[in-house]
């Protein structure tokens, strides 16, 4: 028996999963909050409370995400693109394309089977481009983050921005509020916005089918529908779409770990 | 009314409103038609064989999204715009495409264009940066294989009186744009500037000779001047890069200004140089292309080879003939504009302004991203500069 | 144990190059001392050893704003600059590069001297300006627009640019050879006027011919890179590529070094030395360098990242046979013009239509066997950006050679990211290994 | 914010009044307004004139004229600092350098894009921090070591802020790293106009001591501020609008007046 951990430090939250033999046995998520290095600690303590294991239990640790580098009990800290990729493939090993939509970035990446990054294009550092924007405006409507997907596929009429920053969005989502627009339209327009700077992204890299979604995004169901619609296709979801690149994270542990295991036989 | 019928104006809208639409119906008639970017392609010698030159622009309410693959997000969005609607397919309709090296990222822009569209007939003329005299020979050469390889491809022989004929053609169309532009020197002008622009497209779309009947139309019906915009306290020119959308022009006319007259090149500087007859008529079209057209890409200046310099002198000879437009269009405000990253403009704006600022014109310098959605925030600057001028 | 030890650079840098890179930087200082004796400086720009032996032969030192600007970002003194010259009212996406030499030229203007605060003693006043009318229209435009604050009269060379099938037809390589030539044969004259001297033919031609040597040994040199393990890394390059390219100093003494180099990096390719410890994988890099932040070269270099080749535009031409061309200003033409249309005949071959700046990066990397690529738009420098996108395309759907865009500047330092560019790089590894089967699948050779 | 200033045509101020600004410009100018007559003690029918500015402009249903927020703030800023060369106005919108010379606008520079380089930036920083607008100028300044903010988007420093508090870096340190990642992004654009003194900081951010500050050491110089700097625009626009009356006055013309009436007055109802 051998386990593995991944752990992928977000902006927003933090992901962490412990699989054992290719399959995953527990995960946890937390909110980031400031420290990091707190979060990944109690991230690893709820984990291996989950399983009831001691952390020696653990035989390679990898940690990826944005706050990747204050995991102090990793074994290897690995980029995030990578991580994504694999984990899709593990879960839909046909998947050549995957759109990652993060808090702080959206990124497409292309992939061959096993999860091997192919290609990729990451958005630039403006809120307007990822997640978060989202969060941005369920945030001035009131409603909540799990609800904005299945509000926004009410709207008959979106509305366009006319600005592309996430924060006078804000106020102008405030401002249609108060014309009396409703809030679906409002946040149907949210997804369309979100939905044309990744489909920018799209055309530099061209794509191949199947394709998937993943990381917070892929919980939002407007978000999935706004990208398919824009782009006429048609994506995969996987269960967890959010644990995506920490699951990638503890396969490629696996690999890794599973190497050196060998090698210490070897020698 | 059939489309043929309508008259003038209207006519103009409903070419502005679908370009291709006219090109598209000769193709089918069985005329061939070819693409060309920029004023440098030498119009008169495709007229002479024939073929019915279209010009390439951009599309100002079009995200771009394919070109991003094969431009990089920052240079001229125009460039990027007009490359983009080819590998979206709008300019399948082509039968070739004549490109020349304008700035920098306009030849880069060709050599892509051809890699990834690969058209039946393209060619390159390279254009030199200098008017010397062995520059204007160098081009001649290139027209000369230019001319051979519009014979090959078109099965036709570009004889030296057809190309006299296609000069005096648009020495004729050129006047009619003039007579349009003096209609602008009353006040109120009689015909706005964004109408002028419109039919200035229209122009770039059609044939020259069908070109000639509209604007002898539009000329009559605009000196009737029933719909001419009311008067206004500021008479603008608008100097700079490519504009193809009214929607600049529209915007500042909204305010409390006219458009009187312009620089740019979907305007005065496509259209007011003549070509003089020469012997050989190569010699007049060399003259014209490289000395005659004002487009700050050509490296000019005010004494060939001087050994001292004297910078208001050198922008006397850059810029004199916009004092010339001043005072004749009766001028009181200057609009400097350029789309962004445009480096041919862009160095070109303080030394402008010093020269405006020297002859007492106030001006002001607005650099947009080709995007109709974000021409919002010029607004207020317009209006702000505007009210400076009172 | 290890830590107080120094850790070993990752790069195995060449012996023979410092002395090269120590020519640029004397540039400067003769400047500013033939100025005090009276002698006339020029300031000019890469225009490809077309101009500068004509300067050389009329005995006019000449420096390179260009280069300055590059030395004014290192020593910090960029950002002044930069700032004079944006609230001049020049746009801040012009070239870096020019905006820090207007910005200059304005203080300079200003003081009556040389400020003092300018780094390597600062660029003497110039009695020419030389543009170029090749490659990037900030380089015609920007000397132009100096003449806000010098009165120095601007001269505007050329090169034709011919399209890569428009080159090769009838008359097309006569004609540009005979404009070239002509062109010259006029700034010849006018240097005469400028200076009231005549010009020193047989020294231009002995100029011309060293300057020609240069360019075949360097260019030999570059050969020999083809390598496995590549003996030279892109670093070495870069600080050797300008004592070629401003043929600073005397040709004489260049000669002798680039000589010295040949040799060592024969040896290495000899005894199998490579310019990383472990190759495992071989890179192009296009056009400039971040500067300030080489270092990642070396962290690159502890992955198994060996730079190749690089940066084309600064690479000598490919060798053709000018010896029995007399008159040295055809000469010129004929090596100048090589080196814009050396790689046509292939480009025309591969139907790729940008013959110069992308196709080359086609050809190198075939010829260097590359795995990857890492590009460097600039944001500011859009002559060594418009093409990088299409570069990327072809070398993957042609080449299946993988690349990374990292983006960056030529002056404003701060915008090259380099915790992303590591991030990105190792994503890159995982790339260049699928693709090395993807290439052994098609039947390409490496 | 929603400000107004009704003045007389001596210039004397009688009201001035400075109310949030929400989402309803509509009432809120009306709100405001009415607020404005109350404090001047005047009914809306002896307004001569009456001149909306700033982004809202077009949403002020009784104005009889809009004029921009940069001519009304040159307007300003010139009555109150007659020698003034270079005005800086960082409202929550937007940030704009004007170029002054004998009183007169000549040239300007904004940013309208992104909120980095606004007030906005400060309030949605100081939000996240708990800590009010008023507080920010006066902690920053005890700043000995300030921080460097490394994110350019809004959004993703408010994140870094809580981040480096978190580290224990002291508040004052972070928010002085925060006054100066504005200032130095205003000065950026602002130098575009070749900065002369008088330099005048205007607009609801230059009642940030903070700011004030980061702006002076990016700049390089010294910095000029009103008493009451949100007020600038709003008296420039008073100003034009006694200068269009007492003109049309002296011609024998009048100006064309809106209906002099308040929509939704509430409390009390003065006018009409
Ligand atoms: N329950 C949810 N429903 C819909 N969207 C969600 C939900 N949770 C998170 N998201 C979206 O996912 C984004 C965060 O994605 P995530 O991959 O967790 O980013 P990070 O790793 O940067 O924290 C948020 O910005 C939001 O748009
Ligand atoms: N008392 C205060 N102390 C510090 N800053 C303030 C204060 N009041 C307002 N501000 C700043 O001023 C900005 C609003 O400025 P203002 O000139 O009113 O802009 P606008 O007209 O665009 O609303 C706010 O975003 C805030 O950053
Ligand atoms: S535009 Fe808005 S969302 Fe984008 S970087 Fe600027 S502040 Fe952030
Ligand atoms: S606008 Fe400027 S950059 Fe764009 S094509 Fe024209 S000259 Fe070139
Ligand atoms: S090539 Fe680039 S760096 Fe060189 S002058 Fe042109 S724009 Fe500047």
């Amino acid at each position: 028996m051998a386990w593995f951990m991944g752990i992928d430090i977000g902006s927003g939250s933090s992901k962490g999963v412990i699989t054992e033999d290719g399959k995953l046995v527990a995960y946890h998520v937390l909110p980031s909050k400031a420290n990091y290095r707190v979060v990944a600690q109690k991230l690893r303590d709820e984990l291996l409370a989950k399983v009831a294991l001691p952390p020696g239990d653990i035989t390679y640790t990898i940690a990826t995400g944005y706050g990747g580098g204050s995991v102090p009990f990793s074994n290897q800290q690995v980029a995030d693109i990578r991580c994504c990729a694999r984990g899709i493939s593990s879960v839909f090993p046909l998947v050549r394309t995957v759109i990652d939509v993060q808090g702080m970035s959206s990124q497409v990446i292309r992939l061959k089977e096993g999860g091997q990054v192919i290609n990729f294009v990451v958005s630039e550092k403006c809120a307007a481009g990822s997640g978060r924007f989202l969060e941005v405006i369920a945030n001035v409507l009131r409603i909540d983050l799990k609800d904005i997907g299945p509000l926004s596929l009410k709207s008959k009429n979106p509305i366009t921005f006319t600005t592309g920053c996430a924060v006078f969005g804000e106020s102008e989502a405030i401002s249609r509020v108060s014309e009396g627009i409703s809030k679906e339209d409002i946040l149907a327009g949210v997804h369309k916005a979100l939905a044309n700077k990744i489909s920018t992204l799209i055309d530099r890299i061209g794509v191949e089918e199947q394709w998937a979604i993943s990381g917070g995004g892929g919980l939002n169901v407007g978000l999935i529908k706004s990208v398919e619609e824009r782009l006429g296709i048609q994506l995969l979801v996987p269960p967890q779409p959010q644990l995506i690149t920490a699951l990638g994270a503890a396969i490629m542990a696996e690999a890794r770990g599973g190497l050196i295991a060998r090698s210490e036989i070897t020698n | 009314m059939t489309e043929k019928e309508r008259k003038g104006l209207d006519r103009v809208r409903e070419i502005y409103q679908d370009r291709a639409h006219r090109a598209k119906e000769l193709k089918a008639e069985g005329k061939q038609v070819m693409g060309y970017l920029c004023l440098y392609p030498v119009l008169e010698m495709l007229t002479a064989v024939d073929l019915a030159p279209y010009r390439i622009l951009g599309d100002m309410e079009e995200p771009i999204t394919k070109a991003d693959a094969c431009l990089p997000t920052v240079v001229c969005p125009f460039i990027r715009s007009a490359l983009d609607l080819g590998l979206k397919g709008k300019y399948d309709f082509l039968d070739g495409v004549v490109m020349a090296h304008i700035c920098d990222v306009g030849e880069k822009t060709s050599h892509i264009w051809r890699t990834y569209l690969n058209p039946s007939y393209f060619y390159f003329i390279d254009t030199p940066h200098t008017v010397h005299k062995a520059a204007q020979q160098q081009l001649k050469e290139q027209l000369k294989d230019f001319k051979k390889t519009l014979e090959s491809f078109t099965g036709r022989e570009l004889s030296l009186d057809k190309l006299k004929q296609a000069i005096k053609t648009y020495n004729r169309q050129r006047a009619l744009v003039r007579e349009l532009y003096d209609l602008r020197k009353p006040d109120p002008p009689l015909i706005s500037g964004a109408e002028t622009l419109q039919v200035m497209v229209a122009l770039m779309s059609i044939p020259v000779d069908e070109g000639i009947d509209l604007l002898r139309q539009v000329i009559s019906e605009v000196k009737e001047g029933k719909n001419g915009p009311p008067k206004k306290p500021a008479r603008l020119l608008v100097w700079g890069s490519i504009i193809d959308n009214t929607a600049l022009i529209r915007m500042i006319e909204e305010l409390e200004a006219n458009v009187v007259i312009d620089d740019t090149c979907v305007g005065s500087r496509a259209y007011f140089p003549n070509v003089e007859l020469t012997d050989d008529p190569l010699d007049g079209l060399v003259y014209r292309y490289l000395v005659g057209l004002k487009c700050p890409r050509t490296f000019r200046e005010s004494v060939f080879g001087e050994t001292k310099k004297d910078y208001i002198k050198d922008l006397e000879s850059r810029f004199g003939y916009i004092k010339d437009y001043a005072k004749e269009w009766n001028v009181n405000g200057v609009i400097l504009q350029s789309v962004r990253y445009c480096d041919i403009h862009g160095y070109e704006v303080p030394g402008l302004r010093d020269y405006l600022d020297h002859i007492g014109l106030p001006n002001i310098y607005l650099e947009h991203d080709y995007s109709e959605a974000a021409l919002a925030p010029l607004r207020t600057r317009a209006q702000a500069f505007l009210e400076v001028i009172g | 144990m290890m830590s107080n030890e120094k850790k070993k650079r990752a790069i195995n840098r060449l012996k023979t190059m410092y002395p090269l890179r120590n020519l640029i930087d004397e540039m400067y200082q003769r400047g500013v001392e033939a100025s005090k004796i009276g002698k006339p400086t020029a300031w000019s720009m890469v225009n490809w050893w077309e101009a500068d032996p004509i300067l050389k032969a009329m005995d006019i030192e000449i420096v390179y704003p260009e280069n300055y600007g590059a030395v004014c970002a290192a020593f910090g003194a960029a950002p002044a600059y930069l700032d004079r010259s944006d609230s001049d009212g020049f746009p801040t996406h012009m070239c870096g590069y020019a905006r820090n030499c207007i910005g200059y030229a304005a203080r300079m203007k200003d003081l009556g001297e040389i400020p003092p605060e300018a780094p390597m003693g600062g660029m003497a006043k110039p009695i020419l300006l030389l543009a170029s009318g090749s490659l990037c229209d900030a380089r015609y435009k920007w000397f132009q627009a100096l003449g806000r604050y010098l009165d120095a009269p601007v001269w505007t060379v050329e090169i034709p640019h011919p399209g890569v099938e428009e080159s090769f037809r009838e008359g097309a390589y006569e004609s540009a050879i005979n404009f070239m030539v002509k062109e010259l044969g006029e700034f010849v004259t006018f240097l005469e006027r400028l200076l009231a001297k005549k010009m020193d033919w047989d020294k231009l031609a002995e100029i011309t011919d060293d300057i020609i040597k240069i360019n075949r040994l360097w260019y030999e040199i570059n050969e020999l890179r083809k390598a496995r393990p590549c003996p030279m890394h892109s670093r070495d390059f870069w600080s050797c590529m300008n004592a070629s390219l401003y043929p600073a100093g005397d040709p004489k003494e260049s000669l002798k070094l680039y000589q010295d180099m040949y040799q060592e990096v024969k040896d290495r390719v000899e005894n199998k030395i490579g310019a990383v410890a472990e190759e495992k994988y071989r890179l192009a890099f296009a056009e400039l360098p971040p500067w300030h932040d080489l270092k990642i070269f070396d962290e690159l270099a502890e992955r198994g990242w060996n730079f190749v080749i690089e940066s084309w535009a600064y690479h000598p031409p490919k060798p053709i046979d000018t010896s029995q061309v007399s008159n040295p200003l055809e000469r010129i033409a004929k090596e100048t013009y090589q080196w814009f249309t050396g790689s046509f005949k292939g480009a025309l071959k591969a139907k790729e239509y940008m013959g110069y700046f992308a196709y080359p990066y086609l050809e190198y990397a075939r010829d260097y066997q590359c795995d990857g690529a890492l590009l460097h738009p600039l944001l500011t420098c859009r002559t060594a950006t418009n093409h990088l996108m299409l570069v990327q395309d072809r070398l993957l759907n042609k080449l299946k050679i993988p690349s990374l865009v990292a983006e960056g500047d030529i002056v404003d330092l701060k915008l090259f990211d380099h915790a992303d560019t590591m991030r990105k790089a190792e994503t890159l590894e995982e790339m260049m290994d699928h693709y090395r089967g993807v290439r052994r699948e098609e039947g390409l050779e490496w | 914010m929603t400000k107004v200033v009704i003045m007389g045509r001596d210039e004397k101020i009688c009201a001035r009044i400075v109310g949030p600004t929400g989402a309803e410009h509509r009432r809120l100018a009306n709100k405001v307004m009415e607020e404005a007559l109350e404090q001047a003690n005047l009914s809306f029918n002896e307004i001569s004139c009456v001149i909306a500015t700033g982004y809202g402009r077009i949403n002020v249903p009784f104005a009889d004229r809009q004029i921009t927020e940069l001519t009304c703030h040159a307007r300003g800023v010139v009555s109150l600092f007659p020698k003034v060369r270079i005005a800086i106005d960082i409202g929550g919108q937007d940030a704009k350098g004007l170029k002054i010379s004998n009183g007169k606008l000549i040239d300007f520079v904004m940013n309208d894009r992104c909120a980095a380089g606004t007030g906005r930036f400060l309030e949605v920083i100081a939000a996240a921090l708990g800590l009010k607008l008023e507080e920010l100028g006066e902690i920053s300044l005890k700043s000995t070591n300030r921080v460097k903010i490394s994110s350019t988007c809004t959004v993703f420093a408010q994140q870094e802020v809580i981040q480096r508090i978190s580290e224990g870096i002291p508040l004052e340190d972070i928010v002085a790293g925060l006054h100066d990642a504005i200032a130095s992004r205003v000065a950026k654009m602002v130098k575009r106009l070749k900065i002369e003194p008088d330099v005048v900081f205007t607009g609801g951010v230059a009642k940030n001591a903070g700011v004030v500050h980061a702006l002076k050491e990016n700049i390089g110089g010294e910095i000029l501020v009103p008493d009451e700097p949100l007020l600038t625009g709003a008296i420039g626009a008073a100003i034009l609008g006694k200068e269009l009356t007492l003109k049309a006055v002296a011609k024998g013309e009048t100006i064309q007046r809106k209906e002099r009436r308040l929509e939704e007055a509430t409390f009390f109802n003065r006018g009409n």
